[in-house]
Formats: C-alpha cells, sequence, structure tokens
C-alpha cells in the first residue's frame, strides 16, 4: 500500500472553517431571536 | 358581603383566569360560593360561563389562578358533580347500565329503581343510549349528575332541550337540593324557570364578573339585572 | 437568572462549541495516525461516536424534561423537550449517515446488522414519532402527551440495548474498538474524546438556540 | 376492587355488544397469516427454511394486526366524554387503565391465537406439541404490547391523525417484543424446549411489568382535559 500521507492540511482547513460557519451562524441566529423579543416585549 | 353565622363557605375562586389559543375565556374571576348558595350564573353567549363552569368541576385547569374546597372535604381532584352539552353516558349501553356504573364508581349503593322513577325514564331504562331522543338523554344525564351525592351541583343550560314535563322534574329535583343542604350553580338563559329557586346572581361578560347580587328574585328583576350588566 | 447572565452564558456556549469543535479536527487530521486495517477512512469514526455521544444527550434531556413537566406546572420543560427532540433526531440521523458511510467503507455494504447501528436504526424511529407527535398533537394536550410518550420512549432504549445484547453472536459484527481497548495510541483515546465534547457541546448550543426560538414561537401564538 | 369490577364490567358489555374490536382484530389475524402464508408458500420455500422463516412472520403479523385492531378500543371513550364523567365520579385512573388494559389484552389474545391457528391452517405445520409454550411465550409479548398500547392509543386519539400515527408511534417501542419473540420462537421450533431461565423470558417478563406500571402512572396525565 503506497505510503498513505498521516496529515491532512487541507482537510483540516476545510472542516475548521466550515465547524467555524455553522458555529457563527448559530449564533447570529440566536441574536436575531434576542432582538425579536426585545422588539416584541 | 358579611357571612351570617350559619353559612360555611364551600369553596373559593381566586383569580381565575384562563387562556386557550389565543383568546381569553376569563379575565380574573373571584369569588366565593357558600355551602347553601343556589347560585344563578347569566350571561351573554361567549362570555366565559362554560369555560367557569368546566373549570369549577375540574374538567379544566385555569391557566393562572387557584380554587380552594373548604378545609375537611377529600382532596379529591373532582369535588363537583357536573352536567354540561356532553351527556358523559356510554352510548352503548342502556341508561341502567350506565346509572348503576356510576353508582358503582362512586361507592355509593342508592337504590336505582326510584331513581329513574323520579327522573321517569323506566320506559326507556332497556333501550342503548345512543337511541335515545336528546330530551330522554337530556333527562339521563341530569340523573347521572344529580345521583352523585357531592356538596356542588353544577348544571349548564340544563334546559335546553327538556319538555315542559321535563322541566318540572327537574324543578322538583332542584327542589329536593335545598333539603339535602347542597349547593348548585346553574347557567341558562330560562329566567322564569330559575326565578323561584335562586338565591344568588352572578352576571358575567367577556370573562369578566359585572354583577353579583343575593336574595330572592322574581323573573322581571332578573331580566333587567341581565339588561343592565350584559347588554 | 438575569437576562444578561444568560446571554454570557450563551456565548460561553458558542465558543466553547467553536473551540472544542477546531480542537477536536486539529487532532483528528493532524495528529492522529493512520488506522492499519482501515486507513484514513477511519477518521469518521471520532465524529461517529461523538454523534452518538450528543443523541444519548438528547435522549436523557428529553427523558428529564418530561419529568420536570409533570413534577412543576411551567411551561419551560415542554419547549426545552421540543427543542431536544428536534436536535436528537438529527444527531441520530448523522450517526446514521456517519456510521453508514464508514460499513461502507470498511465492509462495503451500507447497513451491517450489527448491535449499535441497530439501537439507533431504533432510537431514530422512536424520535421521529416523538416529533411527529408533536406536529400533528392536539395543541391543548401536546404537552403532556408529548411528555408521557418520552417517559415510554426513553424507558425503551435501555431494553432494546438489553435485548440485541443477547442476540446470538453471530450478529456481532461491529469493530469492538471502544470495549476492548483497540486504541492502541493515546492520540485516539484523545481524539475521540474532543470528538465526544465538541459534538455534545454543538448539541447544547443548538438545543438552546432552538429553544429560545420556540419561546419566542409559543409568546407569538399566544398574543 | 368493587370499582374494577364494574369498571371490567363496563369495558366488556361494551365489547360485545359492539363487537368492533373483536371482528376487526379476527379480520385482521386471519388477513395477516393469510398474506404471509401465501407469500412463504408462493416461494416454494423447502421444509426447512419455513420453519426458519416463521417466527418472523408470527411475530410481525401479530404486532401488525394487533396494532391495527386497537385503533378501535377508545371509540366509546371519547363519544360524550364518558371516560370524563368516570373520572369525575371518582373512578381512579390506575383502575380505567387496568380494566382497558385486562379487555385489550382479552381482544389481543383472541386476535394472536387465530393468527397461530391462521398460519397452522394455511401452512399445515405440526406444531402440537409446542402450541403450548408458544401460547405462553405470545401471552408474554402480548402483555407488554398492550401495557403500551393502552397508553399511546389515547395520545393517537386527540391528535389529527388518529389511526395512522399509531403504528408510527408505537411499533418502534415494540422491538425488544420482536426480537425476544423471534429468538424464542425459533428456538421452541427448532425443538429445544423451553427453558424459564432463559434472559430472553426475564427481558419479556421486565418489559411487561415496567411498562404496565409506566403506564397506570401516566394513564391520568394523558386522558385529562
Amino acid at each position: 500500500m503506497e505510503q498513505v500521507p498521516n496529515t491532512y492540511q487541507e482537510l483540516f482547513i476545510a472542516y475548521g472553517a466550515l465547524w467555524i460557519l455553522i458555529c457563527t451562524y448559530l449564533w447570529h441566529l440566536s441574536r436575531k431571536v434576542d432582538a425579536l423579543t426585545r422588539r416584541d416585549s | 358581603m358579611s357571612v351570617t353565622p350559619n353559612h360555611k363557605s364551600l369553596l373559593t375562586l381566586s383569580a381565575i383566569s384562563h387562556k386557550f389559543d389565543g383568546q381569553e375565556a376569563l379575565r380574573g374571576i373571584d369569588f366565593e360560593i357558600l355551602n347553601d348558595d343556589r347560585i344563578l350564573l347569566v350571561g351573554p353567549n361567549g362570555s366565559g360561563k362554560s369555560t367557569l363552569l368546566k373549570a369549577i368541576s375540574g374538567i379544566i385547569t385555569p391557566s393562572k389562578g387557584r380554587i380552594f374546597w373548604s378545609d375537611n372535604f377529600i382532596s379529591a381532584k373532582y369535588q363537583a358533580a357536573y352536567f354540561g352539552e356532553d351527556s358523559q353516558l356510554y352510548r352503548p349501553l342502556s341508561i341502567e347500565e350506565n346509572l348503576q356504573l356510576f353508582l358503582d364508581v362512586s361507592g355509593q349503593s342508592e337504590d336505582l329503581g326510584n331513581i329513574l322513577k323520579t327522573w321517569d325514564l323506566q320506559s326507556y331504562s332497556k333501550t342503548a343510549v345512543q337511541n335515545l331522543s336528546r330530551g330522554t338523554l337530556v333527562r339521563a344525564s341530569l340523573a347521572r349528575a344529580f345521583l352523585l351525592n357531592r356538596p356542588l351541583l353544577i348544571l349548564d343550560e340544563p334546559t335546553n332541550a327538556l319538555d315542559t314535563s321535563g322541566r318540572e322534574t327537574l324543578a322538583r329535583n332542584l327542589d329536593s337540593l335545598r333539603t339535602q343542604n347542597r349547593s348548585s350553580i346553574i347557567a341558562t338563559h330560562d329566567l322564569g324557570f330559575a326565578a323561584g329557586f335562586v338565591n344568588r346572581v352572578i352576571a358575567i361578560k367577556s370573562g369578566l364578573i359585572k354583577r353579583d347580587l343575593r336574595g330572592s328574585f322574581e323573573r322581571e328583576q332578573l331580566i333587567k339585572i341581565y339588561e343592565e350588566s350584559c347588554l | 437568572m438575569k437576562p444578561s447572565l444568560f446571554k454570557k452564558a450563551e456565548t460561553a456556549l458558542h465558543l466553547l462549541s467553536i473551540a472544542l469543535g477546531l480542537y477536536a479536527l486539529y487532532l483528528v487530521f493532524m495528529v492522529v495516525p493512520n488506522e492499519r486495517v482501515m486507513g484514513p477512512v477511519q477518521r469518521i469514526f471520532y465524529f461517529h461516536v461523538g454523534a452518538a455521544m450528543a443523541t444519548y444527550c438528547s435522549v436523557g434531556l428529553i427523558f428529564l424534561s418530561a419529568l420536570l413537566h409533570f413534577a412543576t406546572r411551567n411551561r419551560f420543560w415542554d419547549t426545552l423537550s421540543v427543542a431536544a427532540a428536534e436536535v436528537g433526531l438529527l444527531f441520530c440521523a448523522v450517526v446514521m449517515a456517519t456510521g453508514m458511510i464508514w460499513g461502507h467503507a470498511a465492509w462495503n455494504t451500507w447497513f451491517r446488522w450489527e448491535p449499535r447501528l441497530v439501537s439507533f436504526l431504533v432510537l431514530m424511529l422512536i424520535l421521529i414519532g416523538i416529533n411527529l407527535l408533536r406536529i400533528f398533537g392536539d395543541k391543548g394536550k401536546v404537552a403532556n402527551h408529548a411528555a408521557a410518550f418520552a417517559i415510554l420512549a426513553a424507558v425503551n432504549v435501555p431494553l432494546v440495548i438489553w435485548s440485541i445484547d443477547l442476540l446470538p453472536q453471530s450478529a456481532q459484527l461491529h469493530p469492538k474498538v471502544v470495549q476492548d481497548q483497540g486504541l492502541k495510541d493515546p492520540s485516539f483515546v484523545k481524539a475521540m474524546l474532543f470528538g465526544m465534547l465538541a459534538m455534545v457541546s454543538l448539541q447544547f448550543s443548538l438545543v438552546f438556540v432552538r429553544t429560545k426560538v420556540e419561546s419566542v414561537l409559543r409568546l407569538k401564538d399566544s398574543i | 376492587m368493587k370499582i374494577l369490577l364494574a369498571l371490567l364490567r363496563k369495558d366488556l358489555l361494551i365489547e360485545f355488544r359492539t363487537k368492533e374490536t373483536i371482528f376487526v382484530t379476527i379480520g385482521m389475524a386471519i388477513l395477516m397469516s393469510a398474506i404471509a402464508s401465501v407469500g412463504v408458500s408462493a416461494a416454494l420455500l423447502p421444509p426447512a427454511a419455513v420453519k426458519s422463516v416463521l417466527p418472523v412472520l408470527l411475530t410481525l403479523s401479530f404486532l401488525l394486526s394487533s396494532t391495527i385492531s386497537m385503533t378501535r378500543t377508545y371509540e366509546y371513550e371519547y363519544q360524550d366524554r364518558p371516560l370524563q364523567g368516570l373520572l369525575m365520579s371518582g373512578a381512579t385512573p390506575q383502575l380505567v387503565f387496568v380494566s382497558k388494559f385486562l379487555t385489550n389484552f382479552l381482544t389481543m389474545s383472541v386476535g394472536t391465537l387465530t393468527t397461530l391457528l391462521g398460519f397452522v391452517f394455511f401452512l399445515n405445520l405440526s406444531i402440537a406439541q409446542i402450541f403450548l409454550p408458544m401460547t405462553f411465550i405470545f401471552g408474554l409479548m402480548i402483555l407488554g404490547f398492550v401495557a403500551i398500547a393502552t397508553l399511546i392509543v389515547p395520545i393517537t386519539f386527540s391528535s389529527r391523525l388518529r389511526g395512522v400515527i399509531l403504528p408510527l408511534l408505537l411499533l418502534p417501542l415494540t422491538f425488544p417484543i420482536l426480537f425476544g419473540g423471534i429468538e424464542i420462537c425459533s428456538s421452541l421450533i427448532a425443538g429445544i424446549p423451553l427453558d424459564l431461565s432463559s434472559p430472553w423470558i426475564s427481558l419479556l417478563v421486565g418489559f411487561d411489568v415496567l411498562y404496565m406500571a409506566i403506564g397506570m402512572n401516566l394513564f391520568d396525565k394523558v386522558v385529562i382535559e
């Protein structure tokens, strides 16, 4: 089996970026919800 | 509202309000029922009469506020006997089987025969409830409510489907309540029927109590009260 | 808790999920050596197990909120159980997907009848049931009904696991990596641990935000 | 106790007067066993294969026919709200649950017996010597199944999808019964005598006891308005 690399630099960056995107989008949504509740009450 | 010595408080409603799917049926109801009150509850359609009666009977739990039954009564969830638009009888069973079931379940052993006689249901006792006429069904359901000897009897529009003989039977049984020292609360539009019997009138409109008067009332007085507070 | 405390706790939670996620990714892609037999595809394992832990966490949340819903008349527990049910189903689907990808790569079949995947299949059916009940339930009574069904379902999970363990050994094909400590290299264990922590913390932030959304929805309905 | 007898009398009276659930159960049982047997004989399987596939067919037909026939059991409890009348006149929810549970157990046992006989008839099986242990095992399975179903039917009753949602909620919870039934039936059919110390029996018994207890306590939460 040819030597398979042990580390996957570009995969790590890709998934890392995706993960950050997900979490910040979630955070942003929750901020919007807060804004909504402030305006309603 | 001074409480005369021999009247004992039966239950107290404090800040009862109820809201379901968006609209407010009750908006803060406070009053007390004494043990020999015979209350007439009047109010236009949609004023929250049925919701209030269901809350008192325990069928629905009000979203806000509490109902306190006075001390020595059993702490069970359901303290009152209730009659409403649902007959609460098993349709495939006959009147006799239904009433016998409710007698056994409530642990009472009255004689079924005279219950049928007082509500003149003997001729229908064997027919299944689903084949009964509306009037007979109401009488059977009233018999079920009356046979539970509970301190409070709740009747929601009892006279709607009753003919004259049915109303006389109901009036006779209501009078017998007085002797058994059981209080009652009736919601009806038939003011003539209630005139001779009730000793307290509560007028309710869009979820709030407008008037709460004691004493005995003639039919005209009831109509005046209704018109003043509810129209 | 004062609103500002809520907001601080929430930002901490989101930051924690980001940090844990990045660290887990770093471990999985940069540090852990290739598994001798299965090669690089084995790296999905860490998030497969992480998602499984997050699913069990959600089922625990559903069970807890059902009990507390009956104990206290507070409506918050009902909104929490709505959120936990949806997030639980999401992570259960992730477990199934990663399990199949990994199963296909390792044994080139899409679905092996081994215990862990079977118990998750049953769990997914149950979670689908819970969510269906939420959608089609009667508006007034759905809170009580869903809580009662949640208790029935949560109690069922250990029974399913027990009955699967009794299944004859022939059905056992799942690599006993976790049980018999197949992980030689210590970094395997570390990666798995952080994989779990990342997924569970993402699960909590999802539940947190979904609960807020649900309470706003209910606020809107009741006006 | 007197209350329980009165409730049981009521349930049995309704059952035998309307005969709805009984007919649906027997009908479904015959239908399920017929479909399964047609499938098996159409596949021209050798007897050995039929014996190995029989447990899963038996258990599946039992689960499916029972689920469909359970949808009818609360029909008369909700028309004109008599169940509410009962609860208001002093019947405790636990007793109402026990009486519904026993009545449903009776009707489902009739259905399962018909399924068994259906299979024996359609596939002319000779299971005479293991018939008794088989009914014992199916008895345990029905107990667990009915304990859950008697609680879930009122839940689905008030939802918009009434009978359709019942299988989706009920069947995932019966997997332990499915596994247990298949394992014990296949060992019975393979000729191994039933030993009561096997873990499967304790699983089934544990399952039944657990869900009966949960059902009794959660029943009033599910039935109130």
